[in-house]
């Protein structure tokens, strides 16, 4: 089980902030996109549409980063604090 | 100490607080330079009525204490604290201060500019603007 | 109004309320920029006791002034504060204070950093320490 | 009469704060330091060392400049505001 976690305008085009769910040993994290795509029709849009940063337990990796049981995945849509 | 010194709140901050706060800690400090984030009423010419922040926690605070030991080792100076205000803030609310204590006024200047640019760039804090065209999430920053 | 953006007094001053007042100015200030010096324990590894300042009545405030309105030409900023303390002052008391605000945070940045060094250059503002080894009138500034 | 202030190390070395005196007409800047030194002894090895501005009305001027009947002459060490 891994945790993801949608933010800001995210949360409101996903509609969801928070889902669990089940993967294979060896997921990586452009294979949990494509997971979550077919679940989400919404993050096939966004995630065309580029500038989204996805963090694996709180720091930011590539999309060929491989995740692991437990992992806590989060999708960034571009900052804006200051 | 560090958890005084970096803090994601709700609650407002005093600028003299924190200032005499930072001052507290070496009196070797001659020179504070504060930055102080407010939330403007125009942006890209559009009328905002307020403003909302999101963040990650855990991971926003630890990119502000991640901030403030770059800081602290690339630039002489002595200490540096990051405050940001989440959740909603009214028009002329403060948002975000940042101060920073050296021996020198140019290295305390330099700090604190890098410390608001790193923080714009890493840190994964959101804002929505309420306008009356409704509410939008601001994408591009400046 | 500019009596009060320019200021040589011997009463301490507030961070706090000055940034109020300049942000109270225009609601168009989205970046306030401060500039606090102090009075450090040690010069040049000398202890220091207490240090006072003698100035130029009238021509302090004058150059004060200018300084103020060249920035405000130099840089797209929207309102500059400065406060100079003089007399005496003791170790870690609060000598000078520039507050800029300004639309966006680069230019409050610039012009906050050459007010000060303005200020060192221009500003007849002399300064006296009092170290174990007697009385110095500091000639250098850094 | 024009008035002449001296500042900060300058009125302890010179022993005045301020003095007024006479002066021609057509008086310079530098002969009314010549004029001072003769009074002031102090003053000679203050102004051979170099560093000290003078400023006419809180003006800063050069050495050459004419001054007037009624104008402040001030004499000024280094600053160190700030």
């Amino acid at each position: 089980m891994v945790k993801v976690k949608f933010f800001a305008v995210l949360k409101g085009l996903v509609g969801k902030e928070e889902i669990s769910l089940e993967i294979k040993e060896g997921t990586s994290l452009n294979q949990l996109i494509e997971q979550l795509k077919a679940d989400l029709p919404p993050l096939v849009d966004i995630m065309q549409k580029g500038g989204i940063l996805i963090s694996v337990n709180q720091e930011v990796l590539e999309k060929d980063a491989i995740i692991q049981d437990g992992d806590e995945i989060a999708f960034l849509p571009p900052f804006a604090g200051g | 100490m560090d958890q005084d010194r970096i803090r994601v709140q709700t609650e407002d901050f005093s600028i003299e607080e924190e200032t005499k706060k930072l001052l507290a800690c070496s009196k070797r400090i001659g020179g504070v330079v504060n930055f102080l984030g407010t939330a403007r009423d125009f942006s890209k010419g559009q009328e905002i009525h307020k403003i909302d922040f999101d963040h990650y926690p855990g991971m926003a605070e630890k990119r502000l204490a991640e901030i403030r030991e770059q800081a602290l080792k690339d630039y002489d100076i002595i200490e540096v604290t990051i405050i940001h205000r989440v959740g909603e803030i009214s028009i002329g609310e403060n948002i975000v201060l940042i101060v920073v204590g050296a021996e020198h006024r140019k290295d305390a200047f330099r700090a604190c500019s890098w410390c608001i640019d790193e923080l714009k760039r890493i840190t994964p804090i959101w804002k929505k603007e309420t306008t009356p065209d409704g509410i939008v999430w601001v994408e591009e920053h400046p």
